[in-house]
């Protein structure tokens, strides 16, 4: 474990015991994904972390070894500091529990997510395609997404 | 019919109704992405004014509107309101491509799933502006060659065979109209 | 633990309540090709008589797929197609992008370039300010300083248009520096500006913000509380005039934003007043900003790194930030060692900030509707990547 | 003090010739045409007229390629117009969509008649002249209102409902204000309105109730013609182009003439009523100056005070954001009704015990 910033230290001594998964770097923490929803109920509630802004959250597709790796930033206004938290789902059968039910910005963050990669994602409240047609076939940030319309460089 | 065209009265009467249309082009608001910008200042601002050559009144109606200046990119997505925009408008309309995301897909054109390949695609164009965006005087170019082409036409014998004039800036000549800085670059080479 | 995949149509009929009595609600589609809503954003809103009961947007109208051509394109060319995003604040955008860049592979920028960086930074905010509070004016009927700001505007853009030799799309800040060196009359003609700019923000707050008129439709509208700001993940102005005052300058200084003193304006209550006195208050802290760096541009190479040097980010994820005239723009690179990004994608401060709305504008007058949306100063490409 | 012999077309022809249907027949052939004439004049330079006012607040230069200095550009938006495709959309009500500007140029057409343009100049004299006005100038509301429900579009319906409730409410200010001025007058007759000012204006002469009843009609006109900061029915920013969005071509251009013809006759009314019409400007007690504005003839000075409330009404318009419906409406019914009732009971007080001059 290389330099860890005061928080992880936080995180590490209080839910380390059964969520954290290994911290990569000091910016950056890996929890499997079972009870992904309790962990980030911690962060957004306790007392000396509250991480109260979900900045942002992605998906990158690992072809090669067929996973997808979901990363949340979280943002503390009072403590001023922001940290990556990441976990990852089997490619064939990606789905995870919501998180708007914590942060409202989730859902359309989610909602992105599934218009892109056909992440799944459990009682959330309206999931369907945000920027591309209801009917359209396919996920296009997949990394084998085959499309005619396409130019190859 | 035939010879009724070359007589004095449809040629004037041509003319006046000709003189008419060209000066009083009332431009649409169809602004996407950032050419939405450039055509806000043209239209919109008190350095570049529009109103000049009488296109003041900005419809946001399509039934009111004479000329539909489309600028920025065509998504998959907006090729249907692009379309039903278009039909709305009334007889005589007339399509200003401004933007090269707008005549070919501009820096979108590899590995996009959704931006269309140029406009014309979609709807028929009548001037392209190049340019990413293009500066309002090239817009103010684009109007100026279309408001040609209206004159050009007669109406009596109404031609529909538009070709379509790329309205490209001319090597030299406006560069001296637009700005005196421009020239003075040009003159002492250690900036460039 | 159920998943429930919906379409529009759904969403449009499971919401049509059927109601007896009374007025009966419709929808109506304030669609793509609508004068306020700032490009191509489609409302479909269910009204009952003027009353706005629910607003669904629909976006897509202008994605093209920006995330997925950044998969294929080495690190330099992304800086272009982030000016694309978010035109208003372009400069800032390629900030961004460079910002991860220099920060992953550890390249040292010297003094030049973070004054010339800061200082264009916040010449791309007045210039997106002045063009915002046009197109408020405008939004809530005055046309004529729709007219005034793109004026104040054209004078800066000719002077940007002098170093970049771009108006609007500037790719100017790239990894490794700035493209090209700033001209000697360069500070001249930017304290010119300043001298001409300050009594004209005055002049706005004269014509606009005494106005009664304005300020009887912006007063107590569109109220976003606190919690419900860090909620709905809206950063930038529209989070400071909640009351949060969080502003990356601020908190993570970079550049040369910590050796500069400027104030940052936190509204009270989160309403519409308060999002159009932040931003105006933001406009004069630029101008601080810019004098004080202005006068004392230390001298330097202009660029650190050689254009053709390869760029490689080390494997792993990279993140990190920067404020731009609208929020945070986060720009997140996924990197297996290769010239070009293995995934990238932008925070973009206009998504998150957009959603906010639903939860504003329930309840109020259309009028009210496009009075919020104005403030929170979205623009559709940043939304649609 | 000059005496003015009241005389007009109406009884010139009535008492020289005998009413035979011929001579009729001419002389409302000579009125259509002359209406005609007239409006397309001033409905024109109304356009010019606010364009350069426009751009002169706006720092710009406004028109000036088409003729003169621009001035032809009017004249090429309305051929332009002419030459338009007409539309009527699929499942629109055809005869009302047809119909519906007729109702409104109709309705500012027909209240021309009785403006006094100066002692000779008056189409025809009624006895009820301000009445007739009043009640010819609400028809425009059916006019907007059968565009905005016949054109089958939801944001038409919505710019015509918000146009019928605005003009409806607005109507009632303007009626209690005119009535002010006709209890001072004792009169409905409008030359005797202008002639009862030959000793001053009704501004100056009816102190702190007159200058209420101005006011009041004044706001009241503005919202009776749609203008900023009441132009809600054609709110750019939030119904798009309001009642006349499907209309295009002349129809459209029918309802922009209908709107500049009603500034001009507002502002002309107002004139009449407040600014003493067609009589020359006199200062009280210099004779030799009051000699010396009455060498110029009345019509320049009608038309004078005319231009002044348009321009102030042009000016307006591009400096005044919009108000919001609630409180449009607000602002008439708790604001300006009550103002006019109390301004009516101090003007009966006023004229039983002469406090006028």
């Amino acid at each position: 474990m290389n330099k860890m910033t005061a928080s992880i230290e936080k995180i590490y001594n209080k839910y380390q015991k059964f969520i954290v998964e290994n911290v990569i770097s000091k910016k950056e923490l890996r929890i499997n994904s079972e009870n992904l929803i309790d962990f980030m109920y911690f962060m957004r509630n306790d007392s000396d972390l509250k991480y109260d802004i979900l900045c942002d959250h992605t998906v990158v597709d690992w072809v090669n070894n067929n996973s997808f790796d979901l990363v949340y930033n979280l943002y503390s206004t009072e403590y001023k500091n922001y940290i990556i938290i990441s976990t990852t789902i089997p490619r064939n059968k990606p789905i995870i529990n919501t998180v708007s039910g914590i942060w409202r910005i989730a859902e359309w963050q989610e909602r992105e997510a599934y218009d892109f990669f056909g992440v799944l994602y459990t009682d959330h409240k309206d999931l369907r395609r945000l920027f591309l047609e209801d009917d359209w076939i396919g996920f296009p940030l997949r990394k084998d997404y085959k499309d005619n319309f396409m130019l190859e460089m | 019919m035939e010879s009724l065209n070359k007589s004095i009265i449809t040629t004037n009467l041509d003319k006046m109704l000709n003189w008419a249309r060209s000066n009083s082009i009332w431009p649409l608001t169809f602004g996407t992405s950032c050419c939405a910008i450039e055509m806000m200042m043209a239209t919109g601002s008190s350095h570049y004014d529009l109103a000049r050559f009488g296109s003041e009144v900005v419809r946001v109606s399509p039934r009111q509107a004479d000329v539909l200046i489309v600028a920025g990119t065509i998504v998959k997505r907006m090729v249907k309101p692009l379309k039903m925009l278009f039909n709305q408008m009334m007889e005589p309309k007339y399509v200003i491509a401004t933007g090269s995301c707008t005549i070919s897909g501009g820096p979108f054109i590899y590995n996009s799933y959704t931006t269309i390949r140029g406009v014309d695609k979609v709807i028929p164009v009548d001037v392209y502006v190049p340019g990413c965006p293009p500066r309002p005087e090239a817009l103010f170019w684009g109007i100026l060659v279309l408001q040609k082409m209206i004159k050009k036409n007669s109406l009596i014998k109404s031609t529909n065979n538009k070709k379509p004039v790329l309205a490209a800036l001319p090597e030299g000549i406006m560069l001296e109209e637009i700005h005196d800085e421009m020239k003075k670059v040009l003159m002492n080479k250690k900036y460039l | 633990m159920a998943i429930h995949l919906r379409t529009l149509n759904e969403v449009l009929h499971s919401s049509n309540k059927k109601k007896t009595w009374g007025t009966k609600e419709y929808f109506i589609n304030m669609g793509p090709q609508h004068p306020s809503t700032h490009g191509v954003l489609r409302f479909v809103l269910r009204l009952e008589g003027e009353v706005v009961k629910e607003i669904i947007p629909v976006l897509g109208y202008i994605h093209r797929g920006i995330e997925k051509i950044g998969e294929s394109v080495s690190y330099r060319n992304f800086v272009h197609l982030t000016d694309r995003c978010d035109y208003l604040s372009s400069i800032i955008n390629n900030w961004g992008v460079s910002k991860v860049v220099e920060n992953a592979m550890q390249i040292e920028t010297n003094e030049r370039i973070e004054t010339i960086r800061t200082i264009f930074a916040e010449i791309q905010r007045l210039q997106s300010h002045t063009l915002w509070w046009g197109v408020f004016a405008m939004d809530l009927g005055a046309f004529t300083p729709f007219l005034y700001g793109f004026r104040d505007r054209e004078f800066l853009t000719s002077i940007v248009e002098d170093t970049c030799g771009s108006r609007l799309t500037m790719n100017y800040i790239q990894p490794g520096g700035v493209m090209y060196d700033i001209k000697p009359d360069f500070s001249t003609k930017i304290k010119n500006y300043i001298r001409y700019l300050r009594p004209r923000i005055d002049e706005y707050e004269q014509l606009v913000s005494n106005n009664i008129i304005i300020q009887k439709r912006t007063e107590n509208v569109g109220i976003l509380s606190k919690d419900d700001a860090c909620s709905y993940g809206t950063t930038g102005p529209v989070l400071r005039a909640s009351g949060v005052p969080l502003d990356l300058r601020k908190d993570h200084p970079y550049g040369m934003y910590g050796k500069v003193d400027f104030s940052v304006a936190v509204g009270s209550v989160g309403d519409c007043w308060d999002r159009y006195w932040v931003r105006i208050e933001e406009m004069r802290q630029s101008l601080n900003i810019i004098e004080q760096l202005i006068d004392n541009i230390p001298p330097g190479k202009h660029m650190v790194m050689k254009h053709t040097a390869k760029i490689k980010l080390p494997i792993g994820y990279h993140y990190d930030q920067v404020e731009t005239a609208r929020g945070i723009l986060g720009v997140f690179v996924a990197s297996d060692g290769k010239d070009s990004p293995y995934r990238i994608h932008l925070r973009s401060p206009n998504f998150n900030n957009l959603w906010s709305i639903t939860k504003m504008a329930a309840g109020l007058k259309i009028s009210d509707l496009v009075a919020i949306f104005s403030t929170l100063d979205i623009v559709m490409p940043d939304v649609d990547r | 003090m000059t005496t003015y012999h009241i005389e007009n077309f109406a009884n010139i022809i009535n008492n020289s010739y005998q009413t035979n249907i011929f001579t009729i027949f001419a002389y409302v052939l000579l009125i259509f045409i002359g209406i005609l004439a007239y409006i397309t004049l001033v409905a024109l330079t109304l356009i010019y007229v606010e364009r350069k006012v426009c751009a002169a607040i706006q720092c710009r230069i406004g028109p000036n390629r088409t003729g003169w200095w621009g001035l032809l550009q009017p004249v090429a938006d309305a051929i332009k117009l002419v030459l338009k495709e007409k539309n009527s959309p699929l499942y629109c009500d055809k005869l009302l969509h047809f119909i519906a500007p007729m109702f409104c140029l109709g309705a500012c057409l027909s209240s021309l008649l009785i403006i006094p343009f100066s002692h000779n100049i008056q189409v025809i004299n009624l006895n009820v002249g301000i009445l007739y006005w009043s009640a010819v100038s609400s028809l425009g509301i059916l006019g907007i209102l059968i565009a905005g429900w016949s054109s089958y579009n939801k944001w038409s319906l919505l710019g015509a409902i918000r146009s019928a409730s605005q003009m409806l409410s607005y109507e009632l200010s303007i009626i209690l204000s005119i009535m002010v001025i006709v209890i001072y007058a004792g009169t409905l007759d409008v030359q005797k309105i202008v002639l009862s000012q030959l000793d001053g204006w009704w501004i100056f002469k009816g102190h702190i109730v007159t200058v209420i009843s101005f006011l009041i009609f004044f706001v009241a006109s503005v919202a009776e013609l749609n203008r900023t900061p009441f132009d809600l029915p054609e709110g750019e920013s939030e119904l798009g182009a309001g009642f006349h969005t499907e209309y295009s071509g002349i129809q459209f251009g029918f309802f922009f003439l209908a709107e500049y013809i009603n500034v001009f006759i507002t502002s002309a009314i107002i004139v009449t009523l407040f600014l003493g019409g067609w009589l020359p400007f006199h200062l009280y007690g210099m004779l030799s100056f009051n000699n010396a504005m009455n060498g110029i003839h009345p019509i320049i000075w009608f038309f004078l005070k005319v231009s002044l409330i348009i321009f102030i009404i042009v000016w307006i318009r591009w400096t005044l954001p919009r108000l919001r419906i609630d409180q449009l409406i607000y602002l008439e019914w708790k604001f300006l009704l009550p103002l006019g009732l109390v301004n009516i009971v101090l003007s009966a007080i006023s004229v039983l015990y002469s406090f006028h001059f």
